[in-house]
């Protein structure tokens, strides 16, 4: 067991080391110290970073008697998220200033969140991979809810009741499933399941289980949280929000459709409609808002859609373009929300007319943010290009018979190009004199810069990295 | 009466899961939908239990399960409520539709 | 044949009393029904052969979480006694009837694939057999302190996580006023 | 020195020009930005020249300057290639002009926004150097998707002293169109690509390497079809067309003439290289519709020119109309519709460039675009007077001008064709209608410039030296080519 914990466990070890050491250092510091809590964060991100280098992958590791795993797939996950982890405990920096004692506790919070969804990423039983999402859902509901005011906590309600039902359904269908199979373990159900035909009872489990691992990627039965909680969130954690808990649930989701939950000949139609319906609706919803926070839900809601189409068409091509989408689309979230961030704390608000001129004040910044969002809509010198085109490759290779929902994601694609342009058009109107000259922390610039940089860079030259995407697609 | 076998045990929780859910969507009081939760909790922890007794094999994990997911659905019922009292504070009502400011 | 009563007579009060819990119009008799049920969980826990399960069933939701809830319900119920409208709203009655052909569609299922692959649902194995009341503990440590460690530790990490999640809240709460 | 001389140079040199003008390093001078633009254009336009001379014409896939291949995405088998044929050589060679052109001509109509404005039309010339080079499907995707951002900012952007409202709006939804047409050809790609590679299992999307005959007919049809309507609402055929007007109408002055002397062709350009090169069998039952189409572009807009009043709207149909034209000579599926289709591309691209350029600077000059209001200004600006009455004869098709050779050649290759009566029809229809058409072009003339003096008008210069080298130079191409057509239609091939 102590065998186990050194070859897989240590940079999840380390990240649980460093969450305690922040509970006692708030417990017993000085208030005014409290500045120095991110940075414990940054070392612990940093020093788990390392220390994946430790982690055992080749051949597949199990742990635990096979409770947990490893391999080459979980590694870039993880690194992913913990990447995600630094960007976004950087951009903490003005919220944890609001609350001075109680940084270390929020600080322990999101390393504590970065910590389960690693271990979603790494489980490989249904129980561990349940408490690794309650571990994730739990400080997640008090980041939400630690901003200011009451929409906060509303916020904060409504995730934990969304998430709560979900669970419900989740664990419903894992139950069935272990009836089936007496084993809770992937391996062993994959094992017992690929002997025998697939039953109905096996079908109706699997479609119960994804409907609930993808209210968290807000899919469609479950999608309506999401506008009102990211209206509520203050931008640094939704920042959190829209990437890591994503990463994590597809990084299971990919694995469970490709073992267990495979065998059913139904789940690939009923994802790929419910995901066009989240298409649908997402990209309509937001023609009319004005909100920039409510069109990159949507947007976030959208694109998580056309992952999911296409993980649900299983095959290793398809997964390494799942996995490239991924990482692109993650990069320039981050971005846009440390733009949002630093408008957010310069109270120019959400709603896009406020943006009115910002490019014509701060060149560097709003262009940034304006590669992001173009980026995220799919233009080419951008990461968003290559990733798209990848993406809806496997959905052409996956047969002529999702041809109309690689028609119909197309169309909704302009309907897309629509919201985004609201998103960046008023940059570049005519500056008022009204109109701020962004003061932003040397790490939101950070953020944001090195964000752009990489999706400029990924959409440049992104042979390497889709070679990462097949190699470990292929080690699945 | 006929012995009572899995499905008689299956049938009650799926009963009780999908009163809770069917509760959990339509009720309007803050208070009941958290009840409600809780009972989407029991159904499939009947359901866990009965499949750990007639097709667990030796390990019964199904049992394991039930401790974990009740101990998680007692946190987050108190998490729920936590948050739910500052929400008061602020409307003083417990209808969910009072509640709809987003 | 004890057993045949207790089930059903425990069948028939989880039914009614979950029904009960939903359509009260009271919040407290809601409550009530509601424990009652969480009571009969423990006793169909007992009826599978978990004692430990039941005990715990019973600490927890027969306790530990009517408590919570009275209290909320006190904290957060206490100046108005109106009479809320009836549970259900016009619209949702399309969502019943989802419920019910969720229902009977989950029945036709459970029994076709009892038709299609009998030997999965079996229920020759005798629970008896290899789990006695006196093992019974020797499964959970079993499962909780080899299987299941790194979920364990986990969920120890939730609870003092969500310790001091509260105390964050709180403390923003007092500074917002 | 290998890299100098490449295609690669040419289509990134003014994209790093543009971001070199964008980033802070750059002074913000109105004229240093302006002066070192105009060079950079300049410079271009030698370069292409340059290529020119390069350029073998009797073999072109051999020489240096016409191949370069880098792996991109290789899991597509998309490479970084680069290449010039004939076609490519002459529209590379239109686009360096009229962009040189109409850098030169922003003088006048640019007042604010300088970087901004100068750093999107390096971009924007790097993005359809880049579509007209591109020898591989997802390059060319990638360029044709570029294109979108420079031409948006460029048309809807702050740059002249009064605001216009509309210019955003019509901005959008030049935006929206064009990229509802490029998704859909995104789908016709990807089909493409993937039953290629099922085929023939090349995993290739080089234009050349493109594999189609063992490809089912129902499926060629249907990525015809996707192609089609990608092009088609740039081209623009004509239910797709109504961002046009308004796009040109409300773009500064040298936008609009880029987005009339280039862009459309880009259309036309996709429809050769993916209809009537690599879908060619499939392209003959498609090819009598397409008549058809053009057919009714060239008839339809006619009349809707000349019920115009705004003078730059008339132009603006005008093109809708001469892209039908060039249309017709794709769908006459020999060499001679070809000839002329890639002629009538460059005399138009000329012509058009000239006409927007005369627009702009009437309304400098007289603050309105209304044909009713104006007039009488012809004896005021005699040398604008006479250039223009150089250039609307040319856009008429007077022989000696190139447009003239190029009308011409698509009747012959239209009645010539051997693809049904349709376009033989359609060769006999057409020849009355190039009549028909000049008729708003003279209205354009007679209305805009002849008549009465008028008060309004009495104190308003002639052009500027600056300006009259710009269309001096435009009508200088138009019968340089019209006396000696040979010149082009040799490197067709």
């Amino acid at each position: 067991m102590i065998n186990d914990f050194f070859n897989i466990l240590l940079p999840q070890g380390c990240l649980t080391i460093f969450i305690l050491l922040q509970l006692l250092i708030g417990m017993f510091a000085s208030p005014k110290f409290h500045k120095y809590a991110r940075f414990i964060s940054l070392i612990g991100i940093s020093l788990s970073i390392l220390l994946l280098s430790t982690v055992q992958t080749e051949p597949q590791y199990f742990a635990f008697k096979n409770s947990i795993m490893s391999d080459s797939y979980t590694q870039l996950f993880h690194f992913v998220i913990l990447l995600c982890g630094f960007f976004i405990t950087l951009l903490t920096k003005k919220l944890t200033n609001t609350f001075k004692q109680s940084s270390y506790t929020f600080n322990a919070l999101l390393l504590t969140a970065i910590l389960g969804a690693l271990s979603i990423v790494s489980a490989n039983d249904f129980l561990t991979l349940f408490i690794s999402i309650e571990l994730m859902a739990f400080p997640t509901y008090f980041l939400i809810a630690s901003a200011k005011g009451y929409h906060s906590k509303e916020a904060a309600f409504k995730y934990l009741i969304t998430s709560a039902v979900s669970t419900g359904v989740f664990l419903f269908g894992v139950s069935y499933l272990y009836g089936i199979t007496s084993s809770l373990n992937f391996t062993e159900i994959y094992e017992v399941l690929s002997e025998g035909e697939p039953t109905l009872i096996y079908s109706f489990a699997s479609v119960m289980i994804v409907f609930g691992l993808i209210s968290k990627l807000s899919i469609y039965p479950f999608a309506n949280w999401v506008i009102d909680v990211y209206k509520g969130t203050e931008t640094s954690v939704l920042a959190f929000l829209s990437t890591i808990p994503k990463l994590a649930m597809f990084g299971i989701l990919c694995r469970l459709l490709v073992f267990p939950l495979s065998l059913g000949l139904e789940l690939p139609f009923i994802i790929a409609i419910i995901s066009l319906i989240t298409a649908i609706w997402a990209n309509t919803y937001a023609i009319r808002e004005k909100d920039a926070k409510v069109i990159l839900a949507c947007s976030t809601s959208a694109n998580m859609s056309y992952v999911l189409l296409v993980s649900a068409l299983v095959s290793v091509y398809n997964l390494s373009t799942v996995i490239f989408y991924l990482l692109c689309y993650v990069v320039m979230n981050i971005a846009v929300f440390a733009f949002l961030n630093i408008t957010e704390y310069e109270d120019i608000g959400f709603n896009v007319a406020n943006f009115k001129g910002l490019f014509h004040k701060n060149h560097s910044l709003g262009l940034a943010y304006t590669i992001s969002v173009i980026g995220l809509a799919g233009f080419p010198i951008t990461s968003g290009f290559v990733a798209k085109i990848y993406l809806f490759s496997a959905i052409v290779n996956s047969g002529l018979v999702f041809i109309p929902f690689l028609l119909a994601l197309l169309i909704l694609m302009v309907v897309a190009l629509f919201y985004y342009l609201k998103l960046i058009l008023p940059m570049f109107e005519k500056a008022t004199v009204d109109t701020k000259v962004l003061k932003a922390l040397y790490s939101q610039k950070f953020v944001l810069i090195i964000t752009t940089a990489i999706t400029v860079l990924i959409g440049a030259y992104p042979e390497k990295i889709i070679e990462l995407c097949r190699f470990v697609a292929y080690n699945i | 009466m006929t012995e009572i076998t899995l499905y008689h045990y299956l049938f009650v929780g799926l009963f009780v899961f999908v009163l809770g859910f069917a509760g959990s969507i339509v009720c309007k009081n803050i208070i009941k939908v958290l009840i409600c939760i809780e009972f989407m909790l029991t159904g499939v922890n009947i359901n866990f239990a009965t499949f750990a007794k007639y097709c667990g094999g030796s390990s019964a994990d199904g049992f394991v399960m039930i401790l974990f997911y009740t101990a998680i659905g007692a946190i987050e019922l108190a998490v729920a409520l936590y948050i739910f009292y500052f929400m008061h504070c602020k409307k003083q009502s417990d209808n969910i539709e009072k509640y709809g400011e987003l | 044949m004890y057993n045949e009563i207790i089930f059903y007579s425990a069948s028939f009060l989880i039914l009614l009393f979950g029904v009960l819990t939903l359509v009260s119009w009271n919040i407290f008799y809601s409550l009530i029904s509601a424990i009652i049920v969480f009571f009969t969980t423990s006793i169909f826990f007992w009826l599978l052969g978990s004692e430990y399960n039941a005990v715990i069933q019973l600490a927890i939701y027969g306790f530990a979480i009517p408590i919570i809830l009275g209290l909320g319900i006190m904290f957060t119920n206490l100046k108005k006694d109106r009479p809320v409208k009836f549970g259900f709203s016009n619209s949702k009655y399309g969502l019943i009837l989802v419920c019910g052909i969720f229902i009977l569609a989950m029945i036709y299922i459970v029994l076709i694939s009892l038709l299609s692959v009998p030997e999965i649902f079996s229920t020759q194995i005798i629970f008896d057999e290899f789990i006695n009341p006196h093992s019974n503990f020797m499964v959970f440590s079993k499962g909780i302190f080899s299987n299941y460690v790194w979920a364990f530790e986990l969920i120890s990490l939730i609870l003092t996580i969500t310790v001091a999640g509260l105390t964050i809240i709180k403390r923003v709460g007092r500074r917002a006023k | 020195m290998d890299i100098l001389i490449s295609i690669p140079f040419l289509v990134f040199f003014p994209m790093l020009a543009s971001f070199f003008i964008m980033s802070p390093l750059f002074t913000n001078n109105e004229i240093s930005i302006r002066r070192f633009s105009k060079s950079i254009f300049g410079f271009i336009f030698l370069y292409t020249i340059f290529l020119l001379v390069m350029f073998d014409t009797a073999n072109p896939f051999i020489s240096k300057i016409s191949f370069f291949g880098l792996d991109w995405i290789q899991a597509l088998g998309v490479q970084f290639s680069f290449k010039i044929d004939g076609i490519g050589m002459i529209l590379v060679l239109l686009t360096s002009f009229i962009f040189f052109i109409s850098a030169i001509s922003s003088k006048m109509n640019i007042r604010k926004n300088h970087k901004f404005y100068y750093s999107m039309l390096l971009l924007l010339m790097s993005a359809i150097l880049g579509i007209f080079t591109a020898s591989d499907m997802f390059v060319f995707f990638m360029f044709w998707e570029l294109e979108l951002i420079p031409a948006y900012f460029l048309i809807g952007g702050d740059f002249s002293l009064e605001t216009n409202t509309e210019a955003k709006k019509s901005a959008i939804k030049f935006v929206l169109f064009t990229f509802l047409g490029s998704m859909v050809m995104l789908l016709g790609i990807l089909l493409l690509h993937y039953y290629s590679y099922m085929t023939s299992q090349t995993l290739t999307a080089n234009f050349s390497e493109i594999f189609t005959e063992r490809i089912p007919v129902i499926i060629k049809l249907i990525i015809s079809a996707c192609f089609i309507i990608g092009f088609g609402v740039k081209l623009p055929i004509i239910p797709l067309h109504t961002w046009l007007p308004d796009a040109h109408t409300n773009a500064p002055t040298p936008i609009s003439m880029v987005l009339a002397g280039i862009m459309l062709k880009t259309g036309a350009y996709g429809i050769f290289r993916f209809n009537y090169q690599i879908m060619n069998d499939v392209f003959q039952i498609f090819a009598p519709v397409l008549a058809i189409f053009a057919l009714v572009n060239i008839i339809y807009t006619a009349f809707v020119a000349y019920a115009q009043t705004d003078i730059k709207r008339i132009v603006a149909y005008s093109s809708i109309s001469n892209m039908g034209l060039i249309l017709l000579g794709l769908c006459a599926f020999n060499q001679i519709g070809l000839n002329a289709s890639v002629f009538h591309m460059t005399a138009h691209g000329l012509v058009t460039a000239g006409l927007f350029m005369i627009c702009g600077i009437v309304y400098l000059r007289c603050k309105t675009r209304d044909i009713n209001t104006l007039g009488g200004i012809a004896s005021n600006m005699p040398r604008l007077f006479g250039l223009a009455t150089l250039i609307v004869l040319a856009s008429i098709g007077v022989p000696a001008f190139a447009p003239f050779i190029s009308e011409v050649l698509t009747v012959i290759s239209a009645m010539f064709s051997n693809l049904g009566i349709v376009l033989k029809v359609s060769a006999i229809v057409a020849l009355p209608l190039l009549i028909i058409s000049s008729c708003y072009m003279l209205k354009f003339l007679h209305c805009g410039f002849m008549g009465e003096k008028q008060e309004a008008f009495a104190k308003i210069n002639d052009i500027t030296t600056h300006e009259f080298i710009v269309l001096a130079s435009v009508v200088a191409g138009l019968l340089l080519f019209g006396i000696f057509p040979s010149a082009l239609l040799g490197m067709i091939g």
